[in-house]
């Protein structure tokens, strides 16, 4: 099987689906000639020509309005927003726009659009090229939230969120689209061509929306975590010798609560992790439901270990970013609990 | 100019010319000769109609005579059915006003004095085309043929709306009728109206779109998306500015601020941007033809200001006479367009005072049946109701988990 | 003292800081001449000009972004978005420029501008005139967010709010405007001159921010509730006989943490309501955090009654609020466990 | 005009002339004559005016004379001051671009070829005026006074950066120097500009406010808010659009579409707005002056587009070469901003080749001494750095209880 990076991966899912489906579209601010900031598109307006790829007006709600439109039409758009913090202009027509076509008008109108945006820190990209915005759409219904943390499930997860009748957000941890990244930022860098789910298939695949999966199993606590921090959680099992249970959500919203309820009544504790801002992150809503729904089986709090509530800062990035020192200090405070 | 002979700043607020109390006062509102506006070939170079943005294109005279290059775009027949849905659309709007007074329903939105923009715009634009429409162009829907019915139910959330109760009333959908699902928030359809036509135009279709906005909304930021992706990729879009004067409360020089006219705004993105008498159902079809055409042709896109009076209040909500004269609607120098297209066909001999008083009643029953018919069905607080299964459904196309969990709590 | 209603307590608090400081301004969305759709800036034009209370064009962003302008040369501005469901094309603004002026700056530029939107249902509003979108704000760092439940602390609050050298999201739920509103939608409605908290001082005077303030003691059950929501627990706390607490947290960002698990741990059972869509609305955070803080004296899970995971509809209005028949069927369940 | 034959609608996609492998081509660009372009008087009516949204005011000729009515607004001596500056800006972009591929910062952003915009512009606004900047105005700091150290400081985000390591390298922030806090999110701050214009406006103080803006972020929504505000309050604010041909990779034809230049977009708001040779020296500073008396003199907001070209990167991030030909700044028809002020200098006797030289070597000494000094305070990845404890401070004035919690648990 092919080897891919993960912006080869998402390529790979967006090139697929184009030669798959001709109502699929793809655009957004220098996607089309020169393919992308981060090149994930490159290659795509010369194979599928200027009118289903291409650059557009650096305006985020035109991005997303024109988005809608054309959905309403009939395509099938697939666009970027070029750093996830760049998502806030599109906020409106993501949120009240996008996500309410189908039920505002009882179905006569649907929203089949696909927005990909990279996603956190680890890039010393400041405040403005590190945000976590994900639990900014997981408080609206109608959205679908998807965050991949691999070349594997990019690609499947990618493809069926350009399939999927709904809007679909889906967040780029830009960190790992070169390499799995576990936090430890000052060892040499890895590249996927080691990882075992840098093994991707070339054809049209998919990775089904809503479905959790265990990266790790463990017995002593279970690790709610996505994107990047997965392979952070993971190093910090194998590092602390903490026998953690590490659960890759792949999809927040719709959530597969079954899988973390297993696995929490199975350990008895449970930890959050995230990149983005602590308070309302989406590590709330992971507490409170699995406090509802597992709360006999608790041995201890739900640990929430997440970004700071301060802006993601330049040159403090890694006393920012909850790396391996943070999230193995609170595993073992847990696990003394 | 507003010179400062002080040496200090100060900032200037505008004013509209009167306010309650005060003499309605439109002397500053030019108002051209029927028919005295030219009319260029729909592929001229926009730069050489810069002219057509600053005055107002107007069909019928005061004789209510139709005169000039822009007359001619309708058969005698076709606007008397235009005739028809304007009145249609004005009784609809008496009869759902009183029903809201009634308590049948929490809100209503009403057109008196814009009727000719909506219907006679429709009539420009062929099975197909679409629509995305703002709160007040219900004769879109009239003059397409939806079943008036249905616009009620919808009016009411009883048990037969479309939309199961979910939308505020008047916020209609059809996409069969053209109708884009309207949204409560501003402006954001306009850049949706130019993303449908560009995908109209990626897959080589023949349809064109129509995006609609207020004079106070054009302040809104997706106005200006819109007309940059519109201007870039010249897609194939009517953008409609209805200018009815007012914004709420909310004077249209507010939102104008330094431009002459709304039609203005699109000079700068190179469209052709055209004013027009809003009162003037000949002069509303012609120019909407003349865009479509335009549009259909591949040749891009058009702006159209239309310049007409809200003579209602805003909404069911809204008391006007806090901060206009009373009086200042009859003070509107373009008149009624009911009473204009009237006085056309009577003009031309194609229709009579008693022909028109029998419509007028033939109109009533008509909307007093679809009201009847419609309340059968339920009206908000009495009789039938969309339930609270269907408030839980149509959030996606699958329901997801937890969505089922709180339906299963909420005990439905 | 005299007694107002809530619209009249918000109007005093923009008059009496009008009064005394000449750099506060207010401006909106009909908020001049004609004094602002509720009528919450009736007179203020008239009596401080048209500099100082003025009417703008119906551009959200352009509303915040003018504010933040007018705040970074020294001014105390006090804007009114119609409705908290248009907020959405200030959300960049708000969240990215006025919540971070300070941190990027170093303190060389600040932001002290208030912004006041009406919020909640109750009114037949449909999708987009009865939104609560606290939970947008409380995640973004920077940012206050406040929700007053009477007459006399929202002019406190608000006075507060103005006076505070950061920036304040100001919710109103507009249900409260002219009388409490405890969810008995089918009673008649009552006014404010009959309550306690409508007796409003005519002149300035302050509420602090981050102050939470048990409205009823109570042994069996904490309630933690905001805006009209604590006047439904209040009632349900009646209706049921269940000896609830119920706590108005009055400002949700920074929260009164400490009243709140002084309050649990105390009663050992913790409900969370709010009219909020429930999926990472701030009831997430609340349990998130109780459940951190109170883990060993909690007996039961903690409930969160919100609303449902769907747009708020027009004819459904009461299934989907949270009244006093969900939270009291869910107190009674919750005494059970 | 692109007319369907076919009956079938197809969407046009803006392109630039040349892409890599191609000859570089301006010969679309129309360069007036220099000396050729009218100047108005600040209060004339800015309808008349809109021919200079479609001209280019130049005032430096082949032969480095200053001709014409735009001519004059400068000394010679003002004018070296301004060639230092320049130069002093190219310095240190050369200075930083090597230290960050040396590793000692993340991130650059240089402004090759475009200096004279923000060093020209400066020398217009006095001492408590505001500018609202992008990332490619720290001519603004430099031709304003700011210690070059303090801007390495922050490059560097060591332990003297003013912002405590908390912004991106270049996003600098000085209200003392009329610097505002560059926001990394394009276009937010030109309405920001406008409403500080206002409030300045509002105390009847004579402080005046400049936006800027690039010709890609001109489509951003935001610039939009800040035209409608400025046109309808007469702001005293001045709104610059630095076209210089590209937004990263896109050519400025996706952000104008078919409006003929970016100062267009100002005549839909009754604005005056002008078009100037962003690499004459001269031109900008006798544009910016014009403006910043209509906005003194309360009479109101400007919007200028200064055409000029991005010669090198976007960022340290990016590689043009991928995008457009590699020669096409050398084919750019305006020049080179720093030669053709020297070359003018020397054309009327105030400069020399030798002077230069040992200007040049001067320059590079300030610059590198400074580079030494801030290098003390350490840089991104060595020596001195801001400490965790900033990281949490400064988020609100007061820190709330939970960020102290959160301090405690980082343990500082
Ligand atoms: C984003 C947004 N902001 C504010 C409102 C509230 N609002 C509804 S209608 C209206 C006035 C619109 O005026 P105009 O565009 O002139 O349309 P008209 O009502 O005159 O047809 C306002 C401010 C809204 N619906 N959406
Ligand atoms: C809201 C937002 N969207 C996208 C970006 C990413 N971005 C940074 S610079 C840039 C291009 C800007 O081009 P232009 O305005 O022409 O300025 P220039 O770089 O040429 O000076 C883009 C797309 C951003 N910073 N903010
Ligand atoms: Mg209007
Ligand atoms: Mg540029």
């Amino acid at each position: 099987m092919p080897r891919m990076t993960m912006i080869e991966a998402i390529r790979s899912a967006m090139d697929v689906s184009m030669e798959h489906d001709d109502d699929v579209v793809v655009f957004g601010e220098d996607v089309g000639y020169f393919g992308g900031v981060f090149r994930s598109t490159q290659g795509l307006q010369q194979k599928y020509g200027k009118t289903r790829c291409f650059d557009v007006p650096i305006n985020e709600s035109g991005i997303v309005g024109a988005a809608i439109g054309m959905a309403a039409y009939g395509l099938k758009p697939c666009v970027e927003i070029q750093f996830a913090d760049y998502m806030y202009p599109a906020y409106d027509q993501l949120t009240q726009e996008a996500a309410r076509l189908r039920y505002r008008s009882n179905g006569d109108f649907t929203c089949p659009v696909t927005i990909r945006m990279p996603t956190g820190g680890g890039i010393f990209g400041g405040q403005t090229h590190s945000q976590s915005p994900e639990a900014l759409f997981t408080h609206v219904c109608g959205l679908q939230v998807v965050v991949p943390s691999n070349p594997y499930d990019a690609k499947g997860l990618l493809i069926a969120s350009i399939e999927n009748p709904d809007p679909v957000i889906f967040l780029e941890p830009k960190r790992l689209y070169n390499g799995p990244f576990d936090g430890h930022h000052d060892k040499p860098v890895t590249s996927w061509a080691a990882h075992p789910l840098g093994e991707v298939p070339a054809e049209y695949f998919t990775v089904p929306l809503g479905k959790a999966v265990v990266r790790r199993p463990g017995s002593a606590v279970t690790v709610l975590a996505y994107g990047t921090m997965v392979h952070v959680a993971e190093a910090t099992a194998e590092e602390t010798g903490i026998d953690a249970e590490v659960i890759d959500l792949r999809t927040l919203l719709p959530l597969d609560l079954e899988t973390i309820v297993a696995s929490v009544k199975k350990t008895g504790r449970c930890m959050v992790v995230h990149e983005a801002t602590l308070t309302s992150g989406f590590g709330a809503e992971l507490a409170a439901l699995v406090q509802e729904h597992c709360f006999y089986h608790l041995e201890a709090p739900i640990v929430r270990v997440a970004g700071w509530d301060t802006p993601y800062p330049h040159a403090q990035e890694w006393d920012y970013f909850p790396g391996p020192a943070r999230v193995g200090r609170a595993l073992r405070e847990m696990m003394e609990a | 100019m507003t010179d400062n002979i002080t040496g200090r700043l100060s900032l200037h607020v505008p004013e509209p010319e009167v306010r309650p109390g005060g003499k309605p006062d439109f002397s500053n509102v030019t108002i051209p000769e029927a028919g005295s506006v030219r009319r260029p070939e729909v592929d001229e170079d926009p730069e050489q109609m810069r002219d057509l943005a600053f005055s107002i294109i107007r069909v019928l005279n005061r004789q209510g005579e139709a005169v000039g290059p822009w007359a001619g775009s309708l058969t005698n027949d076709e606007l008397m059915e235009g005739l028809r849905h304007m009145m249609l659309l004005r009784v609809f709007d008496q009869r759902m006003l009183m029903a809201q007074r009634q308590g049948k329903t929490s809100f209503y939105m009403q057109h008196l004095g814009e009727e000719a923009v909506s219907c006679a715009f429709r009539k420009a634009l062929v099975q197909g085309d679409m629509n995305f429409p703002t709160y007040r162009q219900a004769g879109l829907l009239i003059a397409g043929g939806y079943p008036m019915v249905d616009m009620m139910n919808e009016i009411y959330s009883n048990d037969a709306d479309p939309l199961k109760g979910r939308q505020l009333p008047v916020l209609y959908s059809s996409k069969e009728y053209g109708f884009f699902t309207i949204s409560g928030n501003l402006a954001t359809q306009y850049i949706q109206a130019v993303g449908w036509a560009m995908a109209s135009a990626i897959k080589n279709d023949t349809k064109i779109a129509a995006g609609w906005i207020g004079d106070g909304a054009t302040a809104e930021s997706d106005f200006h998306a819109a007309l940059v992706f519109a201007s870039t990729y010249r897609a194939p879009v009517i953008l409609n500015v209805v200018n009815n004067q007012w914004a709420i409360s909310t004077f249209q020089g507010i939102a104008r601020g330094g431009s002459g006219t709304f039609a203005a705004r699109g000079l700068g993105f190179g469209l052709p941007s055209l004013r027009v008498d809003g009162n003037d159902y000949l002069a509303v079809h012609a120019v909407a033809k003349w865009a479509a055409e335009r549009a259909r042709r591949n040749i891009g896109p058009t702006l159209i200001e239309y310049v007409t009076y809200r003579v209602g209040a805003h909404s069911t909500s809204d008391d006007p006479s806090a901060y206009r004269p009373k009086e200042e609607s009859e003070a509107w120098p373009l008149g009624d367009p009911v009473i204009r297209l009237k006085n056309h066909l009577i003009q031309v001999g194609a229709w009579s005072e008693e022909r028109h008083v029998q419509m007028e009643a033939e109109i009533r029953d008509t909307v007093v049946a679809a009201q009847k018919e419609a309340e059968k069905h339920g009206t908000l607080h009495s009789g039938g109701r969309p339930s609270m299964r269907d408030m839980f459904e149509g959030v996606y196309a699958e329901m997801p988990p937890h969505l089922k969990r709180q339906r299963q709590q909420a005990g439905v």
